[in-house]
């Protein structure tokens, strides 16, 4: 076998299937949703287009999960939370698209009129420009994840201690989201989307352009993702996974390329949260929960760390298990899960891809 | 005790600069280590260390399990930071002031005891990595190589006779190639002084005696601290010997002076 | 006297007796108001028949059917105005229902009938009763019971309920004395009454004209303010302690299986919930039994060795071949967890089971009115530094602690002695899950035993473990203390939620000073 | 038939480059109405939701038992939203266009609700929620089978204000700090002010999800009562109850002191506690397991042998409660209202809806109201009793119709109790 790191990202094949990937959102879906009759065995519902929107949102995560863990060996326990930061600034943007077609039909979000709000507080400042709050997408996980980061990384914290004090912000961000006085509608979160730059969220042609948006944010950031890890720079990560005081001792500033990849990983999620957000009509605390980010990391591992397109598989895989389990055998559902995950560390330490490859 | 001359540090102003500019090395020395203490828990593993390398020279250090040597190491390239004491980078820099990174930029290679290679790089790419270059991130994002860098690459190879494996993954490599890997990835660098960990330890014969050679061949352009346990290799190509004990200098000086100083041979024949 | 021996006497033989029968039906079909006139009255009377039908009240014996009322005991009814017997038992009864207002009257009646009962505890208990709970019409009673009091505690409750009826009422002289008296107390209750002499009315003069009085008042103020504040750090103490002790037990099977093996046990939640279930299943074993309060000398090695047995074969059948893969261990143990939970919820359900205290341990210590220990905590509290102790034993004493320690230290040096490394990892596990059960038997006594339990232990668990420094025991009971106190001081100040995020946001920062945790030590290790 | 289909699906669902083909159903058997139950029956909130699950399938048993309706059989797609609110919304937009579900009986909790209504609303869906509620919504696709605040929470302390319930002066307001916590204190705020109760008597407190240490909460609340005749509004979320219970009990704070009334402990909750130190503290509710009427004896009778047969976890002490009844109504209903309007159309059925009655376990005949989609309901305050029981000490003179817009929030009194979009059917 030749080539170190750079040379084991897709061969023809992957290439192939990535095609045949954007063929199939920007061709055969579009066309089989909207242009082919609802009542013909061909058409594809809704339900399908937000569904696989859906788990498209989960695997532009997973990737960037698997660029912090399977390149930078960083495994993060709250990459939940910059998803659902970034769903949470979008989601702003589209409560003050809904105006006053809420519960009490007044121009302020519902539970700010609920809880006699007259103003909107600081935070939701200019969240009526579609700019601004894309803006926020970008910014808000990106900030919290660069602070965080510079402080973490330079005290050297790594491993399992970071895994931990990253479950401990998503968890303590959780509890400051469940409160209504935050700000952003405690427990019930957002909900009740009605419009997207004017346009009204619930069409088929709405649904598809978001579906077709975030199968574009994958492709993007599958091939961001390549480009950076097939460049010297991501060379330097994989080196810091495997060997980090060598690294240093080679002279490079570990904390910033540590810092650069974490933060835009936090980017990365926090856009696939904005992407989301419209597509499943809700964000609520709970997408904070340090389960929902050990989900996360299962969905890399599931597919294979360190490949790019093994997160994505797994991410499908996970979660169209979990769709179908839930109404296939809705009681027993999770013991085919847990089995799932032991199995596949037991048996596929390298995840599905690592099963691929190995057929070859 | 010790016998080095380090009183030539306390210079005025050059204290306290972290410096990234050239190395200052108007005195002929390359690097000052002064009343250097590390302690880790009440166990003091440096205790007043002294010691200063000459531009070019090539120092042997031994000494017995524990008497300091890696802790001296670990302090140079900014892994420990002493309790108390001086560590001059020529004359101007600091390196208690300064991160590894930093340090090695300056021009300080580490080789370490275990060989720490990238073991999912190839040959060529460790060399890659390791090679003087501009380490910042944004140009690592943007760089490839030129074709002065690439030859710069193969003849390393050649020097360490891996270049019919540039391609292979480095953990593939056997326990001797890795050391040689490693120290070639010392020598991408540059370094001005090069710090190397029991370099042959695992080495075949024939491989030790040409590590030899190559340490006899970088002297002079370098300047190198070896730490070694086999004394047959230390004999070929030591000029100056310090022998560590207990966290201090106990002798310093010649193979044969070194070995007839009735300390060492009480340290080391013992009790 | 009468009474008292009547009242004993009732308990053996149900005398003859008569009673208004318009007074027993108001008791019986009456509204609120009428019940409590018909007590009253039923007190005044003083009658042993109207003891007997009060305590048959507060039991819950009171039925009725027709327009009877009736005193059930078991199959046996009489007629509660005649004590006639009455057979065979009218199969339509209803109970008569009291509500909170009338069980407190009814207590206070009790209380003042107790008060001249010749058992010490039965005195104390009704005076106590009686200081938050006494009105004016039981002012004589308790004159009474004080005259031939002859016990110090019960004497003090009982002056100091009079100090509070008196309040308001009689000379000058006897009004100075009652709020000195207060100043003695111990009671919240009593601040208020002060406050209410001192405070100011709207005209700007004082509620209490006699200034005299309101000096008295202030003093006794300042003395009972003092005695309240420290109850109140008592309690915070305390219940910082108890905090501590219940997130040490929950951290210390894991640091174990974490600290010392390096597993990340995410189902290290899901052992503790097995140690709780099983502590419901040997309870409802014991149910059947006469030595229910013992069930739990039973539940706890029960737990320990459930908990021990699954997490052996889980060791055994899953994390054996993790081991050097310990973020796939975390992976793996969460399948594991996820399946722990479902099985239970298959097996018991998905509502909460329900497990109760041993008698002994209902009910708490009184510090000072209104600190309450209760003794479900201290016992946990001391059952945590049981476990501790014997864990530390085991581990440093003991054989198989060595090899444990042998192992985690240097594996292959280990398995060179011929230390059974494989096996060690086994006992090793089966340990610490095994103490996970035990945490989870702890757990069941105050908190609630259902699926999910573990899932809201296995975050704050692992914060314990990693605050203290993996691998570091002592760490772990700092860590675990800390965050205790921590938790309560600024719960008290803040409250419960930011309490809980700052606590999380302290620890963010900790680790950020010391990377290694609390205990770490200082090495020269290489860690690349 | 339809699992293979799924397996086909999901294939192509996990090679993510997924051609939906034939995704739309074409089932051949016609002969029966599907029926959608959106019960979370794993994470969180499956402790509460399992059960509403089970007595939704006993209403199909008995009512297909019965011939069905319509001549057809209820045909019930069971689905786990496993307490994901993300996947609440999934799986109803799933019952809705996959499965085709006449009517979903399902949700718990304000924001798995507020999650699929959009879906609903997109859909022309039929929701039956039937656990009490927050209010401040009403959406024509939805029937609120639970209680409104009005119909809980007022009652409960007008009550403990009354005589007889106390005369409480002062008030602890205690909640895990969500939506509906935070909602129902601030109602009952206002109406306490209203009431003539100042500030400094009415202190409210929150604890975080799944808090369960109330060592600090009980001391204060002693704390606070020292000042003159309190009460507890509890509205603490499920799992923290037992936790916050057992220390009451423990720390001996007793009913007659400090009663503590709560709205979201029943039966169900109380299973996990000793309640023989909580005898006498309050719950308000619209049902209680303890009433005593024929059609409750029969109801119980029937689901205690539902249990049996179904072997349900928990079967040897079958429990009921008010969501149970809510869920039970509220399917029994809609069997009326799909009979009057012959056909399962949603809009004619939510026509059919208005002025349904039902005979209801709690005694009284329940009545769907003619315009705001929720029940007229008689409103019960019970203290728990040794056994884990209520005991009905108060109730309503008769049914109280709800007011889903509080009067206490400002703003609400210009809200019409009537949803919008509703058709107008005329005969």
């Amino acid at each position: 076998m030749t080539g170190g790191i750079s040379r084991r990202l897709y061969g023809p094949r992957g290439w192939a299937i990535l095609a045949l990937f954007c063929v199939a959102v920007f061709g055969v879906m579009p066309v089989l949703n909207l242009a082919v009759p609802a009542d013909s065995p061909f058409h594809v519902s809704a339900y399908w287009v937000t569904l696989l929107g859906k788990i498209m949102c989960y695997a532009i995560v997973a990737v960037a999960m698997d660029l912090v863990w399977g390149y930078a060996g960083i495994l993060s326990l709250g990459h939940g939370l910059f998803f659902a930061l970034g769903g949470y600034s979008f989601g702003m943007y589209l409560m003050r698209q809904i105006g006053s077609d809420g519960q009490y039909r007044q121009p302020m979000p519902d539970f700010m009129v609920f809880l006699d709000w007259k103003e909107f507080p600081w935070q939701w400042w200019n969240s009526d420009s579609f700019w601004w709050c894309a803006m926020l997408v970008i910014v808000v996980p990106g900030l919290l994840a660069y602070v965080f980061g510079y402080f973490a990384f330079r005290s050297r914290v790594k491993g399992v201690y970071l895994s931990i004090i990253t479950q401990a912000l998503t968890f303590a961000a959780m509890l400051l989201f469940f409160r209504n006085a935050t700000g952003f509608g405690g427990n019930n979160g957002f909900t009740d989307f009605r419009r997207i730059l004017d346009i009204p969220i619930a069409t088929p042609q709405t649904r598809m352009a978001l579906f077709a948006i975030t199968g574009a944010t994958l492709i993007g950031t599958l091939l961001l993702a390549r480009w950076l890890t097939t460049s010297r720079f991501g060379r330097v990560l994989a080196a810091i996974r495997d060997a980090e005081q060598r690294v240093m001792f080679c002279g490079y500033d570990t904390v910033h390329y540590k810092l650069f990849v974490w933060t835009l990983s936090a980017v990365i999620c926090g856009v696939a949260g904005a992407l989301y957000v419209p597509q499943v009509g809700i964000i609520n605390p709970g997408e904070m929960s340090p389960a929902n980010s050990i989900e996360i990391a299962i969905w890399v591992a599931v597919g294979g760390r360190g490949t790019l397109i093994g997160p994505l598989i797994g991410a499908g895989l996970v979660n169209g298990a979990k769709s179908y389990f839930t109404q296939a055998f809705p009681e027993y559902w999770l013991f085919a899960l847990g089995l799932i995950f032991i199995l596949v560390t037991l048996f596929l330490p390298q995840g599905v891809m690592g099963f691929l490859g190995k057929k070859k | 005790m010790s016998i080095s001359a380090t009183t030539a540090t306390g210079e005025g102003g050059s204290l306290g600069r972290v410096a990234r500019e050239g190395l200052d090395s108007t005195h002929g020395v390359v690097l000052y280590m002064e009343d250097i203490s590390v302690s880790f828990d009440g166990f003091k593993a440096l205790n007043k260390l002294s010691l200063s390398i000459d531009i070019g020279e090539l120092r042997c250090v031994i000494g017995p399990n524990g008497a300091g040597k890696t802790t001296m190491m670990d302090v140079i390239t900014g892994k420990t930071r002493p309790d108390e004491g001086t560590v001059y980078f020529g004359q101007t820099i600091d390196l208690t002031r300064l991160s590894e990174a930093q340090i090695s930029t300056a021009g300080i290679g580490r080789k370490f005891q275990k060989p720490t290679i990238f073991e999912h790089h190839s040959v060529f790419e460790n060399l890659e990595l390791s090679m003087k270059a501009d380490k910042r991130v944004r140009k690592t994002l943007f760089s490839s190589l030129s074709s002065a860098q690439k030859d710069s690459i193969a003849e390393t190879l050649k020097t360490i006779r891996l270049n019919d494996s540039a391609d292979r993954v480095a953990g593939l490599l056997s326990h001797g190639q890795k050391q040689w890997l490693e120290i070639g990835m010392l020598l991408m660098q540059e370094p001005r002084l090069l710090l190397l960990d029991e370099p042959v330890a695992g080495m075949s014969d024939d491989e030790t005696e040409r590590t030899g050679e190559l340490f006899l061949s970088l002297a002079g352009k370098h300047s190198l601290v070896v730490v070694e346990h086999d004394m047959a290799f230390v004999e070929k190509i030591a000029r100056k010997i310090t022998v560590l004990h207990e966290g201090g200098v106990l002798a310093e000086g010649s193979m044969s002076e070194v070995q007839n100083d009735p300390k060492v041979i009480e340290v080391y024949l013992g009790r | 006297m009468r009474i008292l021996l009547t009242i004993s006497l009732w308990l053996f033989a149900s005398g003859a007796f008569a009673l208004d029968a318009a007074t027993v039906n108001k008791l019986g079909f009456g509204d609120g108001d009428e019940k409590i006139a018909a007590i009253a009255a039923l007190v005044a009377e003083g009658d042993p028949a109207a003891a007997a039908l009060l305590q048959a009240a507060t039991d819950g014996e009171l039925q009725t059917a027709g327009k009877l009322v009736l005193i059930v005991k078991g199959e046996e009814a009489v007629n509660a105005a005649t004590g006639a017997k009455v057979t065979p038992l009218p199969e339509e009864r209803e109970d008569v229902i009291l509500n909170n207002r009338v069980r407190r009257e009814l207590g206070g009646a009790m209380a003042a009938l107790k008060l001249i009962s010749p058992d010490r505890a039965t005195r104390l208990a009704a005076a106590k009763e009686l200081t938050g709970n006494a009105d004016q019409a039981m002012l004589p009673l308790i004159k009474k019971a004080l005259a031939s009091e002859t016990d110090a505690g019960v004497k003090q409750l009982l002056e100091l309920t009079q100090a509070t009826l008196e309040l308001k009422t009689g000379t000058k002289e006897s009004r100075i004395a009652a709020v000195r008296t207060l100043g003695l107390s111990t009671n919240p209750n009593t601040k208020m009454l002060l406050l209410g002499i001192l405070e100011k009315s709207k005209e700007g003069g004082y509620a209490e004209p006699d200034e005299d009085i309101r000096i008295e008042a202030q003093k006794s103020l300042k003395a009972l303010e003092g005695r309240l504040a420290w109850g109140e750090r008592a309690g915070v103490l305390f219940t910082s302690v108890s905090l501590g002790s219940i997130l040490l037990l929950a951290a210390l099977g894991l640091a174990i299986t974490y600290g010392l093996m390096g597993v990340i046990n995410m189902a290290h939640g899901e052992l503790i919930m097995v140690g709780a279930y099983t502590t419901y299943v040997v309870q409802n074993l014991f149910k059947r039994t006469d030595f229910f309060d013992w069930y739990l000398l039973a539940a706890v090695p029960a737990s320990f060795i459930a908990a021990a047995a699954v997490g052996m074969a889980l060791e055994r059948l899953v994390i054996r071949w993790l081991y050097g893969r310990p973020l796939e261990t975390l992976l793996a143990t969460w399948g594991i967890s996820l399946m722990l939970i479902q099985t239970v919820r298959t097996i018991f359900g998905a509502q909460n089971v329900q497990v109760e205290n041993p008698a002994f341990m209902s009910g708490g210590m009184e510090l000072l009115t209104g600190v309450v220990m209760p003794w479900s905590r201290i016992v946990i509290i001391c059952f945590a530094g049981a476990v501790l102790v014997g864990m530390w034993l085991l581990l440093t004493k003991t054989r198989l602690g060595l090899f444990v320690r042998a192992v985690t230290q240097n594996r292959p040096m280990a398995s060179c002695v011929g230390v059974p490394t494989a096996r060690v990892d086994t006992w090793a596990f089966g340990l610490g899950s095994g103490i996970a059960g035990l945490a989870g038997c702890a757990l069941s006594q105050i908190g609630n035993v259902g699926p999910d339990l573990g899932q809201s232990y296995i975050v704050d668990s692992f914060m314990v473990v990693v605050l203290g420094g993996v691998g570091q025991l002592a760490g772990t009971v700092y860590a675990a203390l800390g965050l205790g106190f921590a938790n309560k001081l600024l719960e008290a100040w803040q409250g419960a939620v930011l309490a809980k995020i700052a606590v999380l946001v302290f620890i963010i920062f900790f680790i950020q000073k010391r990377p290694q945790g609390m205990f770490a030590l200082r090495g020269r290790a290489l860690d690349a | 038939m339809k699992r293979r289909m799924f397996v086909k699906q999901l294939a192509l669902s996990a090679a993510v480059a997924a051609i939906g083909l034939g995704s739309t159903a074409l089932y051949a058997q016609a002969k029966t109405i599907k029926v959608g139950v959106l019960h979370s029956l794993s994470g969180t909130m499956a402790i509460s939701e399992t059960v509403l699950k089970d007595v939704t399938l006993m209403a199909i048993e008995e009512i297909n038992a019965k011939g069905g309706v319509l001549g057809m059989k209820l045909e019930p797609v069971v689905v786990d939203p496993a307490s994901n609110w993300p996947l609440f919304a999934e799986k109803a937009r799933q019952l809705l266009t996959q499965d085709k579900v006449a009517v979903t009986f399902g949700c718990w909790t304000s924001v798995s609700r507020k999650s699929v209504l959009p879906v609903f609303e997109e859909l022309n869906g039929l929701l039956f929620y039937p656990v009490q509620y927050e209010g401040e919504e009403l959406s024509k696709n939805v029937f609120y089978t639970g209680a409104a605040p009005n119909q809980q929470a007022i009652p409960a302390v007008e009550y403990l204000m009354s005589k007889e319930g106390g005369a409480a002066k002062r008030w602890v307001l205690l909640g895990t700090d969500y939506v509906y916590p935070r909602t129902t204190n601030k109602i009952l705020r206002a109406f306490l002010k209203s009431k003539g109760v100042a500030d400094k008597d009415i202190d409210e407190k929150y604890t975080p999800f799944g808090h369960s240490d109330y060592q600090t909460i009980v001391a204060d609340v002693k704390k606070f009562a020292a000042g003159g005749k309190t009460a507890v509004v509890s509205t603490i979320n499920g799992d923290s109850n037992v936790p916050f219970y057992k220390e009451l009990g423990n720390q001996g704070l007793k009913a007659t002191d400090v009663p503590v009334v709560a709205f979201s402990v029943g039966e169900e909750e109380l299973r996990g506690v000793d309640t023989k130190p909580l005898v006498g503290h309050l719950a308000a509710w619209n049902y209680f397991m303890s009433q005593k009427n024929p059609t409750n004896d029969a109801w119980k009778k029937q689901w205690a042998a539902y249990a049996k047969k179904m072997k349900l976890a928990g079967a040897d002490k079958p429990l009921t409660n008010d969501p149970m009844e809510a869920a039970w109504i509220g399917i029994h209903m809609w069997k009326q209202a799909v009979e009057k309007a012959k056909t399962t159309d949603v809009d004619k059925v939510i026509a059919a809806m208005a002025g349904q009655t039902f005979k209801a376990p709690s005694g009284i005949t329940s009545k769907m109201d003619e315009k705001n989609h929720h029940l007229h309901k008689a409103v019960y305050i019970g203290e728990v009793q040794a056994n884990g029981q209520f005991n009905v000490v108060w109730q309503t003179k008769g049914p109280v119709k709800a007011e889903p817009w509080s009067p206490f929030i400002a703003g609400n009194d210009k809200k019409k109790g009537e949803p919008d979009g509703k058709t107008i059917i005329t005969k």
